[in-house]
């Protein structure tokens, strides 16, 4: 599905992602872990299209889309959730969430039934449809920007952190509902900081370590192997 | 400490040769012009005080220049020519009449102090809320000077200005412009008000205080201009208030802003290629309507060749012509690059 | 804790509702560097911007010293001799690095003549004298942290706090940050706090740990001490991962 | 009671123009945070255009739509000359060119056209008069209340219902995140033009209907008033410029009724000196508008 291979970026003389190559297949959930500052936002902004790659390739489908702009990359079925949680404040849920439809904006009967499906994997969200998307809490903006990535009906979905800063019941409700998207043949990165949570969902794992991969292999033999301990908290 | 000696005789040795190029040449236009260039030197020099180290633009500059002119007419109109010139003149100014080598500098100090006052609420601002407001103080000195009829006599125009503004003493106050201009930017508040331009939150974490950095540079900015203003006045001799708003703030900005307003070398080189380029382009719009090509007078092309100018600058070379480095700077640096080789 | 250590005593920081920083305390003691360490968004840098007065406190006292910092706007706070760095560096980019470096000595209050020795002193110990007269814009990253460390300590600071001094650097960089920094504490009698991500930077670093959870202290304490402590290893890695020590 | 509504009537009239001036300059200001100066030179194009129809034998209304379309054009037109080139480079290079080009504009009018005031065709409607309840009054300040008030409604449709304009208030918050929806940002930048185009070209029609004739520096005063109404208002916030608008209508119009004659020449220092202590009060204007925003 999206096809990563020796991909460079960075901000400014700061170089973030260095040589990183990864790939997801159709259907997958795939995860990338790391201490905090490895360069695991940074590759999936450059994937996205919001950081502009100084070498390396993305390929979707076996279409090269190295350096596209993020609108386009949302048209070729990239949808991104970043981990700063960017939901607009002063927008309702229902506007926020029509935002996210924006590329299938002529398709409205098939949009509403998007909608109400969203509704239904997120409750929450349907009771507080005309509220101001900044009045949420912590829990239902996740829930929002996630329903939000979904509205654009991508093929790829690339997931920042999606625990940050949540209780811990709210991070079983959110990862049960990424297991939940991912029964419906989306293919999914997720990157997170909450490895033990990830490593139980995901089925092949990436550690991230200054910018390089450190490891790589399924969930399982990632859990198994590598010293996460050593990797988050020294060695 | 040499680059810095370098530079200021670098650019007084310009100023020097453009004495000296127009009183060779004996042709009493290119004296006039050389005279103006020196003046404008002394408007564009007092906006890069501020505008240049401080990173702020500011469109108040002009109005500041306008006081300056007022001032020191208002102070030497001699005593029989003042009920016409100023009828509604206060009676205390009526009978007084003052040398104008003391009322330029007068005429300075008074620009100056009415900046320090209004605007000393403003220097908190930054970004766009600094740029309308600096707007609107423009615009406010401009409504003052149009109807402080006691002062101004209003939108008519003001004549009987005494004439003393001559070539040398324009090019001596350039001189002394230019030298006040590098001192203050290598100054201690100088270094100061360019770490709040580069970074204004790191300036403050190191303990600079910006605004009153950015208070005294505008003092000083409003001083050159009203000094400025003041040469000006005693060397056109009459004028309007319409002489200090936008069209006169358009050109000094324009100046500076091709020439870069990040260096004094950048304010002094704008001054001298905008001059030539409009003096030039002057010649040929007076040529052009002698021979009445055209049916109505050619006006405003100088405007739009500035204009596009200041926008292509502004696109190809952002920090204008001389962005960072001093002439002297960079001629220091060649050298050493030659004896390296 | 000391009579003039920096003292952060049970401070909050709200961000239009959401909580930040929730009753956190800490001190560093002159002479000694603190690690603060925490996952991503757990205030430590919010900490920083508290101490220095960059966001307002919603709760809570900060005094270094026998001086109140509660308060106090940031330029109070850096002329009462706290220093910091910035997450993303923050030079003068268009002033030449002798000028970075004097700038700092002359916001203390030094004259002229001083701010320059100062300046040219401590370039001389960074070993950046030849390029005093570089646009600090176009050095490269590790020089620019280093400009921005030497422009902090020519103001004989107190106190530096640096915000991630090492992330984004080579592992030679940060080598040469590290022995730079272990020295500076006993030289120049000041404390350190430093937060970074680089764990074993921290690790041979810092006298002490303090960790940072969704804007609570979860721990701290001597380094191994804090690695092995069930909650700071929940909040890294989770709840369910074992721990191999 | 005549006065009152005499007063009502002049408040509503001039602030209904000031409001969607303030609108025009404020939704630009809302999504790229920058100040475009060269705002009031829209109006003299619409003015010109009007000027240069004049004679042929469209109907009014027909050259008024066009005059609003080369108001639009020229707004959409400031994007591409002054803004888009140096939007990354700093807030004061788009300051400056935004203000050469106003003057660029204004020169080549002058070039091309002439210094000298041009009558503009207006239609008979604007030169009558009405009594209403013993007030007699220009039909044309009924007729800017009621553009000014369907304007205003069909904005705020524009901005609540449509997806374009959901679009252009959202990524007045965070146009990135606007930008990875896959909504493109030089189509919400140039919209955001072309409605400032759009609401200037209208009041292009009255503000011109009043004085009858177009000169090149026509475009000082409504860009003044738009600079004043949006930071009374709040300059991020767009219910805060139409707030401005009808705030400076009051305060002028009062200042007309109540002002001695020798005071009355100085109302724009009065009206300027507010706007600078309102700066200082409260640096984001009456309404703060978006939580947070981003220049791109």
């Amino acid at each position: 599905m999206i096809k990563v291979s020796n991909l460079e970026a960075g901000y400014g003389p700061v170089r973030a992602v260095r040589g990183v190559s990864i790939n997801v297949g159709k259907g997958e959930l795939v995860t990338v872990l790391g201490a905090n500052g490895a360069g695991k936002s940074s590759l999936l902004l450059t994937i996205a299209g919001a950081l502009k790659p100084t070498g390396g390739q993305v390929h979707l489908d076996g279409i090269d889309v190295t350096g596209s702009s993020p609108e386009r990359m949302v048209r070729r079925g990239v949808s991104m959730v970043p981990e700063t949680r960017d939901v607009f404040p002063d927008l309702t849920v229902a506007e926020n969430l029509r935002l996210g439809a924006y590329i299938r904006r002529s398709k409205i009967d098939i949009v509403r039934a998007d909608l109400e499906k969203m509704y239904a994997l997120f409750p929450r969200l349907q009771e507080r449809v005309d509220q101001a998307a900044g009045t949420l809490s912590g829990g239902e903006q996740q829930m929002l920007v996630i329903a939000r990535a979904m509205m654009a009906d991508p093929k790829v979905l690339l997931l920042d952190e999606p625990s940050l800063g949540l209780a811990p019941n709210l991070v079983d409700q959110i990862f049960d509902m990424i297991v939940e998207l991912k029964t419906t043949g989306l293919s999914i990165l997720l990157v997170e900081q909450n490895a033990s949570k990830a490593l139980q969902i995901a089925d092949r794992a990436y550690v991230l370590r200054l910018g390089e991969i450190a490891a790589e292999g399924s969930a399982a033999e990632i859990a198994e192997a590598s010293d996460l301990h050593a990797m988050y908290l020294g060695g | 400490m040499t680059r810095h000696l370098m530079t200021l005789a670098v650019l007084i040795g310009l100023v020097v040769l453009v004495v000296l190029g127009a009183e060779f040449a004996e042709v009493r236009l290119l004296s006039r012009i050389a005279t103006n260039l020196c003046i404008m030197l002394v408007l564009v020099l007092g906006l890069q005080v501020f505008m240049g180290n401080s990173g702020i633009l500011s469109f108040a500059h002009v109005g500041f220049m306008g006081i300056g002119a007022y001032t020191s007419a208002m102070l030497t109109i001699p005593v029989q020519m003042k009920g016409m010139a100023l009828p509604d003149l206060y009676p205390v100014f009526a009978g007084l009449q003052m040398s104008p080598y003391i009322t330029i500098l007068i005429a300075g100090l008074v620009a100056a102090l009415v900046a320090a006052i209004v605007s000393y609420p403003l220097m908190r601002l930054s970004d766009a809320a600094a740029v309308i407001t600096s707007f609107a103080l423009l615009v406010v000195l401009h409504t003052v000077m149009l109807h402080w009829s006691e002062v101004t006599n209003g939108p008519r125009t003001l004549f009987g200005i005494p004439r003393v503004t001559n070539l040398y003493l324009a090019a001596g106050a350039a001189a002394l412009a230019i030298a006040a201009a590098l001192a203050f930017k290598e100054s201690r508040l100088g270094i100061l008000l360019r770490t709040t331009r580069d970074d204004e939150v790191a300036a403050g974490a190191l303990g600079a205080h910006v605004p009153n950095l950015r208070w005294i540079a505008f003092i000083l900015s409003a001083l050159f201009a009203g000094i400025g203003g003041a040469l000006w006045g005693h060397f056109i001799t009459s004028f309007s208030p319409k002489a200090f708003y936008l069209k006169e703030t358009f050109v000094i900005l324009g100046m500076l802003v091709i020439g870069g307003p990040g260096t004094v070398t950048g304010a002094v080189f704008g001054v001298l290629i905008v001059t030539i380029v409009f003096e030039g382009l002057r010649a040929i719009e007076g040529l052009v309507n002698q021979a009445q090509l055209f049916s109505e007078q050619v006006v405003g092309v100088t405007e739009i060749t500035l204009a596009l100018a200041m926008i292509a600058v502004l696109i190809f070379r952002p920090g204008g012509l001389v962005a960072t480095r001093e002439v002297g700077d960079l001629i220091l640096r060649r050298m050493k690059l030659r004896e390296k080789k | 804790m000391s009579s003039n250590a920096l003292r952060v005593t049970d401070i909050s920081v709200e961000f239009s509702g959401l909580r930040a920083l929730d009753h956190v305390s800490l001190f560093v003691e002159p002479g000694e560097i603190l690690g603060l360490i925490g996952p991503n968004g757990s205030g430590k840098t919010t900490l920083i911007n508290a101490t220095t007065g960059q966001v307002p406190l919603s709760g809570g006292s900060v005094e270094a010293g026998d001086d109140q910092l509660t308060g106090l706007s940031p330029r109070e706070i850096a002329r009462l001799g706290i220093a910091r760095s910035f997450q993303i560096v923050r030079l003068f980019n268009a002033m030449t690095i002798a000028e970075n470096v004097e700038a700092s000595a002359l916001a203390q209050g030094e004259g002229r003549r001083q701010a320059r020795l100062a300046a040219r002193e401590m370039l001389g110990e960074f070993e950046l004298l030849d390029r005093a007269d570089e646009l600090a814009g176009n050095l490269n990253y590790g020089d620019k942290r280093r400009v921005e460390i030497a422009r902090a300590l020519v103001a004989r600071p107190r106190f530096l706090l640096l915000d991630e001094p090492a992330a984004g650097m080579n592992e030679s960089e940060t080598e040469k940050l590290l022995n730079l920094l272990a020295i500076l504490p006993e030289q120049r009698s000041l404390g350190l706090l430093i937060i970074d991500h680089d764990m074993p930077l921290i690790m041979r670093l810092c006298h002490r740990v303090q960790v940072l959870a969704s804007g609570k202290t979860i721990a701290s304490g001597d380094v191994s001490s804090v690695r092995t402590n069930p909650a700071v290893v929940e909040a890294y890695l989770g709840s369910s991962v074992e721990v191999h020590t | 009671m005549v006065g009152f509504l005499q007063f009502v009537i002049d408040v509503l009239s001039l602030g209904g123009a000031y409001a969607l001036m303030a609108l025009g300059l404020v939704i630009v200001y809302g999504i790229l945070r920058l100040v475009n100066f060269a705002y009031g030179e829209l109006i003299m194009v619409a003015g010109y255009s009007l000027y240069l129809l004049n004679g042929s034998a469209l109907p009014w209304l027909v050259m008024a739509a066009v005059a609003v379309l080369m108001s639009m054009f020229m707004g959409i037109a400031t994007d591409y000359v002054a803004f888009r080139p140096v939007r990354a480079k700093s807030v004061t290079a788009v300051l400056i060119t935004s203000f050469a080009f106003s003057t660029l504009l204004q020169n080549a009018a002058l070039l091309f056209i002439s210094p000298r005031p041009r009558n503009i065709p207006l239609p008979d409607l604007f030169t009558t008069t009405i009594e209403i309840a013993g007030v007699v009054t220009p039909v044309r300040n009924l007729l800017t209340i009621a553009t000014a008030v369907i304007s205003l409604a069909l904005f705020a449709w524009l901005m609540r219902r449509t997806v374009i304009g959901i679009a252009m208030r959202a990524a007045a918050t965070h146009f990135t995140m606007a930008r990875m929806l896959g909504v493109p940002a030089n189509l919400i930048i140039s919209s955001a033009f072309a409605i400032s185009g759009l609401l200037a070209g209208i009041v292009a029609l009255f503000w011109l209907g009043r004085i009858g004739s177009v000169v090149p520096g026509i475009g000082l005063e409504p860009l003044l008033v738009a600079f004043i109404a949006t930071v009374i208002g709040g300059m991020r916030s767009l219910q805060g410029a139409v707030l401005g608008g009808f705030l400076l209508a009051f305060i002028d119009t009062g200042l007309n009724y109540t002002l001695p004659q020798d005071l009355l020449k100085f109302r724009d220092a009065f009206t300027f000196s507010l706007v600078i202590l309102i700066l200082l009060w409260r640096p984001e204007g009456l309404l703060k508008g978006p939580a947070s925003g981003q220049r791109t």
